[in-house]
């Protein structure tokens, strides 16, 4: 019996903003998840190639569409970059192949733009907005200023937030929207200041967060009883930004290594192979998707029909050494718990990585939108 | 004279003044040119000569003073339109088109008469008709065998013919050289004066020219301009006479060069 | 020929693909005026930008005081002391008259001062806070020749110093030319006016396509006026 | 010193029978190549090329030197998109929609633009190109950072079926060639020559008669056109119109496919598209040295192929011919 | 009257002062780039990518050889300059005749590799470098970290002496008229290859210079300066293309207006710069400072 051929796609940011937090650390992470799950004795001949979208739209649909068409690739996973992760959705759909997200953030593709052949893995908007929210204003943060990224992602972060934060008793006091890629805040820092706000919730991601957060250290503003609340932050951020300047920030995550054992297993052969680098929440989430996949193509003894491999995932619980037990909901939602983090100051960190400390537990039937909240019509439909 | 001065004013430019950052470098200038003559403007160096021209072609903005052309105000008009009206300048530096052929060099000045220069949608090819016309025009010229070179590839001199050919096509009323022969070897003047000497009939002509044979030779009436004022006007025989431009401007002993 | 200032022997130059000296052959002495006569085109200007080291692709020899200098940078040629007064004047849109004329260094002793070089010409002065393209046409030529004056340079290089400029002028740089020769200083012209040329100048060489055709001595210029009619066209 | 307005001379071509038999065979390699390629592929090389060809008319033959026409090709690409999917026209309507609008956009931009010379047009260009960037970022109507995205492939006049891979890119490439056929028109038309002796000597064209801003301008709103039809087909093709297709990153994409290919050739830039698109195709999977090759190319090409491939390879044949005349001549 | 548009006037002293920080680092880069177009005719699109490699300079710096931020102030824009002179030597030197636009696409190319290959080596989303002159000054209007202060002194302090040099001295006269006829100059007897090379140097470690001192207030990474290199081209073009003075002044005037946009109209505050640079061309087509030719 010849066995079943199986070939995914790594379709990521290698070059830019988000290649330290996917990129070939991801393509590495996908690998693992092969020879991990032993796919030449469970009757799988599965191969791995890789892709750099450059955070655009359309060489992310050109990439995609090549392999579905011309490759032969049956799985396309990780994608970080909203925009990107939406076109490759519809694609992914048209062509009934299978798309596993553990990069981009918005919470469309289990929502309005959910598809039978998508699967969001790791975290999103929503859950991010809601962690870090409630979280924060139930421990007292309860005035909230915005920095929000000018852009659609800023907007849907910053409202989300508000949301959680109004209801669970806090108040809103400020927003100020600030163009991407800005490089100078002290003036919507000042601004945040005077607002008097107990909480600066940093509605932006990537290079605008690392400089907001380096900012408001210079400036006085963390020092002076003000604190900071990051919506989407990551640890190669922090990394950058540096734990002198960091300390005390609150942040949501969907995975730290330094959690389980396995975990601290996981990061060690990954920084081994990747330079030194520790794993991200969204590369280790690509290694749990990937494993999920091959579980449920093996099952199936096919990859070809996308739809039915998605069915089968959904059918069967998710369970793997990074993620834990959890579940694919209807709308392509994987559910597990979230975990909102403070930053540790330089002396409490022992070595390389070590950032962190758990402030709460998400439980997974919390951590995630309600599914009938979130417009996703093959909910409707059943 | 009487004969001469019943003709009327082609060009008729009174009080025309430019300051440049409070420096006059034309002023209070009144000059009129007679229909079908050739008038000449010499002074010396920085006397306002190129900047005259510069405002009768409207290159510049003059600060005070009106020009009339035909009897029509041309104070406000945009270069352009003067040319539009028949009054046609060369420049005081060589102005070719330097990457399109001598015959293309041409033709680009006959063909706005056509009035298919916005047609983006016709053929080239449509412009052929011209062709006999510009070679004609090479050929008084004496470049005929030049017609398929490109303009940069050709010796200064003869730059300068290819430029008053260009020039020529337009058939205007009246043309402003700038210093038609300067830079050119003794052939060449002797043939761009007989040019000039043949082309000025039915047309007025008005140069700058420090080559005093070719003034003498060419024309009518001369201006003499000095620090930006007219120092006096009339036939070379005249004013060559005139111990101040002699002062100011000739020099003693001068040969005709 | 061991009291040549310059001599130069077998010079060819090419611009890009097109060779345009084919072995030009002469010199200078020391205090002579010399010109290069020629109909447009001849490789008059060339031969000067051949000197200054301009001209990208040259080979032959160009001694000055002896010493080789074909292989040698242009900054370095001015300082053996040979200055250039180029055919479109080059005078500098970013600076001032008086910063024009000022620019030059002074790479040796004995050149005029500045005082001298107003009195030369002194519609210069008056206008030296303009900017240096702003001046008319001749007065563009008076600064270009007046600034290499203060050099100190013995050898000076004109190319077409008359053009343009109204005969009262152009007497006048006639005369400058003899009191430079006077002070000891040589002179390279090239001219198209002949008439000029022969007012100031020692010895002729006629030049043809890149080459030297001719050389006729300023005083002899009556018995050779037919030769030179047809050289020239005069 | 010459300005951006008058760029190098581009070799000349001239017409023979034999170019004609040349562009049957391109033609007909193009017709038989959905077959043998990738098809996707193939198109967006086709949407490229008309790009680089609209701004080549711009570059290579006014000599003006747009930063900005991301503009016109984003623009474009946005409008069609919005006709298609929200309004729910098919799509030649889309694209037609499209082009009017970067015709119209082109006007307007002109007409603020077209009196600056040189270097101060290239950046007044960007600036605007740079506000309509911020403008599309934060528009509603663009969907943001995620675009106009799942533009619906209706039938094409309604009986083509574009859904099939094969079919669309008839379609694009009849768009490629009537397109195309503008651009040859216009340069080789009255209009072209004047424009050649505007791009030459700019006041000796005054000093003639041209009112050489309108000149301009028409030149500019044809290129702004133009890009807007390979901005807007694109938008058809991917079903996708995005920020990407508006920043500058794209303006100067544009600039390097022309360059590679040779600006002022009719030829250049689609020979510099496909090579261009070809290399970020190819090369997606190398990450960080895509940016890194692509660097090199460019110092490459300014240092070494300076006329672009097509330029090098006409020099070379014109080359040739000369020396072959020059030994015909000799006795 | 205490509020101005809602705005207290301490606290729009405090946003003056803000912009005016900004401002130094666009003047420093923009003079830098001016420096370049004045004399090389060359649009120097690397200028970011060595601005961003001033800041990893230091960063290198301090963490490979132990050197901290004061050294590093002055050997990270001298090493760069050696780069960018290495470069003007062996590339930029043979585009001088031609077109700008070459130039710009060769320094273009330039900066794609040298970001590229910092992505490969240190990633995209930045080191930290810490804060040599940490604290700050209560002004009572507003808290003015020091290090800010610093930036604001240093960039004027260069920015006068270059000008001084360039507008007032007679190298800056051999540099001006080298930028329009370097044959000539040269045929003069000045070594015009060598002063292009120097001043290629110069204008480089100005804008290294510029991001040694960003590193502790921005995020050093290999983005850094293609995010700026664009708002920079606008000032240049605001200022007048070449003008000096022109690059000054209009460097801490923008940072100014910018840092005012932020306040009144945040939005708009990328797009500010860009705005005004269309008014600024359409009314002086030669940029505030610059004449025309
Ligand atoms: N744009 C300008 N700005 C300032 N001064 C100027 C400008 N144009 C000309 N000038 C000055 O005006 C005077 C007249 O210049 P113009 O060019 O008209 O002289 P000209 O008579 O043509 O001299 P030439 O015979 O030398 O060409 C000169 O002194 C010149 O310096
Ligand atoms: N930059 C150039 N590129 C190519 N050919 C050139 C260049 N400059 C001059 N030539 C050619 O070189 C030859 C000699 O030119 P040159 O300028 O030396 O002549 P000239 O004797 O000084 O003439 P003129 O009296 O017109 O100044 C001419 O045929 C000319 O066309
Ligand atoms: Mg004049
Ligand atoms: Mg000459």
């Amino acid at each position: 019996q010849s066995p079943v051929k199986v070939k995914i796609g790594v379709l990521n940011d290698m070059s830019s903003l988000y290649s330290d937090l996917s990129g070939p650390g991801s393509v590495w992470a996908a690998k693992k998840a092969v020879e991990d799950f032993g796919a030449a004795a469970k009757g799988l001949q599965v191969e791995v190639i890789a892709a750099d979208h450059q955070n655009k739209a359309d060489v992310g649909t050109s990439v995609a569409r090549q392999w579905y068409d011309v490759e032969g690739v049956d799985m396309i996973v990780d994608t970080p970059n909203s925009g990107v992760a939406l076109a490759v959705n519809t694609v992914t759909r048209e062509k009934n192949k299978v798309f596993i997200n553990s990069g981009a953030a918005t919470s469309d593709l289990t929502g309005k733009a959910c598809s039978p052949n998508t699967v969001h893995w790791t975290y999103d908007t929503w859950a991010l907005a809601n962690g870090t929210g409630k979280a924060v204003t139930k421990n007292g943060g309860d005035t909230w200023f915005f920095l929000t990224a000018d852009y659609a992602f800023g907007h849907a972060l910053e409202r989300d937030t508000s949301e959680v934060v109004k209801a669970n008793g806090g108040k809103v006091v400020g927003t100020v929207r600030v163009p991407l890629n800005t490089s100078d805040f002290s003036s919507f820092l000042l601004q945040a200041q005077g607002s008097k706000a107990k909480i600066i919730g940093l509605a932006n991601a990537g290079g605008d967060t690392i400089n907001s957060i380096k900012q408001a250290s210079e400036y006085g503003i963390t020092s002076s009883g003000q604190k900071l609340a990051g919506l989407l932050i990551f640890l190669t951020d922090i990394n950058s930004i540096g734990l002198k300047t960091a300390q005390g920030l609150n942040l949501t995550s969907a995975w730290y290594w330094d959690m389980t054992d396995a975990n601290r297993a996981f990061a060690k052969e990954f920084s081994a192979a990747n330079g030194g680098k520790y794993p991200t929440m969204v590369q280790a989430g690509v290694y749990s998707g990937v494993t999920h996949y091959l579980k449920s193509v093996a099952a199936l003894k096919s990859a070809k029909d996308g739809a039915a491999v998605v069915a089968e995932m959904k059918k069967m619980p998710t369970d793997d050494k990074l993620f834990g037990k959890g579940e694919v909901r209807a709308d392509g939602r994987q559910i597990h718990p979230m975990f909102l983090f403070e930053v540790k100051k330089p002396s409490e960190s022992k070595g390389p990585y070590d950032f962190y400390t758990l402030k709460a537990t998400i439980p997974a039937n919390e951590a995630f939108r309600p599914i009938g909240e979130g417009d996703c019509p093959l909910v409707k439909k059943t | 004279m009487d004969t001469v001065s019943d003709v009327p004013y082609i060009v008729e430019a009174r009080g025309l003044t430019k300051e440049f950052k409070g420096f006059a470098a034309v002023k209070d200038v009144d000059l009129r040119i007679r229909r079908h003559t050739i008038h000449a403007l010499i002074g010396p160096n920085g006397a306002g000569k190129t900047t005259c021209f510069n405002l009768i072609t409207k290159f510049l903005e003059p600060t005070r003073g009106t020009i009339r052309l035909n009897g029509r105000d041309i104070t406000r008009a945009q270069p352009a339109d003067v040319a539009r009206l028949g009054m046609v300048r060369s420049f005081q530096i060589s102005a070719t088109f330097g990457h399109l052929s001598v015959l293309e060099n041409v033709r680009v000045a006959l063909q706005r008469p056509l009035g298919t220069s916005f047609h983006f949608w016709s053929s080239e090819t449509s412009l052929d008709v011209l062709n006999d016309r510009a070679m004609l025009l090479l050929e008084e010229v004496g470049l005929s065998s030049y017609a398929q070179n490109l303009a940069v590839e050709l010796p200064y001199g003869r730059k300068r013919a290819l430029e008053i050919a260009t020039t020529l096509a337009l058939d205007p009323e009246m043309l402003l050289l700038d210093e038609p022969t300067s830079g050119m070897g003794r052939e060449d003047i002797a043939r761009t004066s007989d040019l000039i000497r043949r082309v000025s009939e039915n047309r007025t002509i008005l140069m700058v020219e420090h080559n005093l044979s070719v003034v003498a030779n060419l024309s009518d009436t001369i201006t003499v301009l000095a620090r930006g004022e007219i120092l006096t006007e009339g036939p070379y025989a005249e004013v060559s006479k005139n111990p101040q431009v002699i002062e100011a401007y000739m020099g003693t002993g001068h040969g005709h060069g | 020929m061991a009291d040549a200032l310059l001599s130069v022997s077998d010079l060819h130059g090419h611009y890009g693909e097109s060779h345009v000296l084919h072995g030009m052959t002469f010199e200078v002495k020391a205090g002579e005026v010399v010109t290069l006569l020629g109909r447009n085109g001849a490789g008059k200007t060339t031969t000067m930008r051949a000197i200054m080291g301009l001209l990208q692709k040259r080979a032959g020899s160009i001694r000055y005081e002896g010493k080789e200098t074909v292989a040698l940078a242009p900054n370095q040629i001015a300082r053996l002391g040979i200055a250039y007064c180029p055919e479109e004047r080059g005078i500098f849109a970013s600076l001032n008259v008086r910063e024009n004329l000022l620019l030059p260094p002074v790479v040796k002793p004995g050149g005029l001062s500045l005082d001298e070089v107003h009195a030369l010409f002194p519609r210069l002065e008056e206008r030296r806070y303009s900017q240096g393209t702003k001046l008319s046409g001749g007065e563009q030529q008076m600064l270009a020749i007046a600034r290499i004056l203060r050099t100190g340079a013995k050898l000076l290089l004109l190319d077409e110093p008359t053009e343009g400029l109204a005969p009262v002028i152009v007497q006048h740089i006639g005369a400058i030319i003899r009191t430079l020769k006077t002070k000891g200083f040589t002179v390279l012209l090239v001219e198209q006016n002949f008439h000029f040329a022969s007012t100031v100048a020692d010895r002729h060489y006629v030049v043809e396509h890149g080459r030297v055709v001719d050389m006729v001595e300023n005083d002899k210029i009556a018995e050779n006026a037919a030769r030179l009619e047809t050289l020239l066209g005069v | 010193m010459t300005s951006a307005t008058s760029p190098m001379a581009a070799p000349r071509e001239g017409y023979s029978p034999l170019r004609l038999l040349i562009a049957l065979v391109v033609l007909a390699a193009l017709i038989a190549a959905p077959f043998l390629v990738y098809p996707i592929f193939l198109m967006k090389v086709l949407c490229f090329a008309l790009f680089a060809c609209a701004f080549n008319l711009l570059l290579g033959y006014a000599g003006l030197l747009s930063f900005g026409h991301a503009m016109f090709f984003g623009g474009a690409a946005y409008i069609s998109a919005h006709t298609v999917k929200v309004l729910g026209f098919t799509p030649e309507i889309g694209i037609i929609a499209g082009t009017l609008s970067a015709a119209l956009l082109g006007l307007v931009t002109g007409l603020l633009a077209i009196r600056r010379l040189g270097i101060y047009f290239a950046m007044v260009t960007l600036a605007l190109a740079q506000m309509f960037f911020f403008f599309c970022l934060q528009a509603p109507f663009t969907g943001g950072e995620d675009g106009l995205q799942a533009v619906p492939r209706r039938a094409f006049f309604g009986i083509i079926d574009i859904t099939k891979d094969v079919n669309l890119y008839y379609v694009v490439l009849a768009i490629f060639v009537i397109g195309f056929a503008i651009i040859y028109r216009a340069v080789h038309s009255p209009f072209g020559q004047v424009l050649k002796a505007i791009r030459e000597n700019e006041p000796r064209a005054v000093s003639l008669g041209y009112r050489v801003n309108q000149y301009k301008l028409l030149a500019f709103v044809l290129s702004a056109a133009l890009a807007g039809l390979a901005g807007a087909t694109k938008s058809i093709v991917f079903q996708l119109a995005s920020l990407t297709d508006v920043a500058w990153q794209m303006s100067g994409e544009v600039i390097l496919m022309t360059l590679v290919g040779g600006m002022g050739t009719m030829l250049g830039p689609i020979v510099g598209a496909a090579i261009i698109v070809t290399m970020q195709n190819y090369l997606a999977s190398l990450g960080e040295w895509v940016l890194v090759i692509q660097g090199v190319i460019f110092v490459l090409a300014v240092s070494l192929f300076r006329r672009g491939v097509v330029g090098e390879v006409l020099a070379f044949v014109q080359a040739r011919k000369e020396k072959a005349a020059a030994r015909d001549a000799a006795p | 009257m205490f509020e101005l548009l809602g705005i207290s006037p301490p606290a729009l002293f405090g946003q003056l002062l803000l912009g005016l920080i900004n401002g130094a680092f666009y003047a420093m880069l923009s003079l830098g780039l001016a420096v370049i177009f004045g004399l090389l005719n060359v649009i120097n699109f690397t200028h970011g990518a060595q601005y961003m490699m001033g800041a990893f300079g230091a960063w290198m710096l301090l963490n490979y050889a132990g050197i901290p931020f004061w050294g590093a102030l002055i050997l990270s824009p001298i090493v760069v300059a050696a780069i960018g002179m290495v470069i003007e030597r062996t590339l930029l030197r043979r585009l001088y005749h031609l077109d700008h636009l070459y130039g710009l696409l060769l320094t273009f190319g330039l900066a794609l590799i040298i970001e590229g290959l910092f992505r490969r080596q240190y990633g995209a989303s930045g080191l930290p470098y810490n804060n040599p002159l940490p604290g700050g000054t209560n002004l009572g209007f507003m808290f003015l970290p020091n290090y800010r202060g610093f930036i604001v002194v240093a960039s004027l302090v260069v920015c006068f002496a270059t000008w001084f040099v360039i507008e007032r001295t007679k190298l800056g006269s051999y540099l001006r008229a080298a930028t329009e006829k370097p044959d000539l100059v040269q045929a003069f007897g000045i070594d015009v290859p060598r002063m292009i090379t120097l001043t290629y140097g110069f204008g480089v470690g100005l804008a290294a210079l510029a991001g040694v001192l960003a590193a502790p207030a921005y995020q050093v990474s290999p983005t850094m300066g293609s995010n700026l290199i664009i708002v920079v081209f606008a000032v240049v073009v605001i200022g007048g293309m070449g003008s000096i003075m022109g690059a000054i002044v209009t460097g801490f005037g923008l940072g100014v207006v910018e840092g005012l946009t932020k306040v009144f109209y945040p939005e708009a505050s990328s797009t500010v710069i860009f705005v005004i640079m269309a008014i600024v061309l359409m009314v002086k087509p030669a940029g505030l400072f610059g004449t025309a030719k």
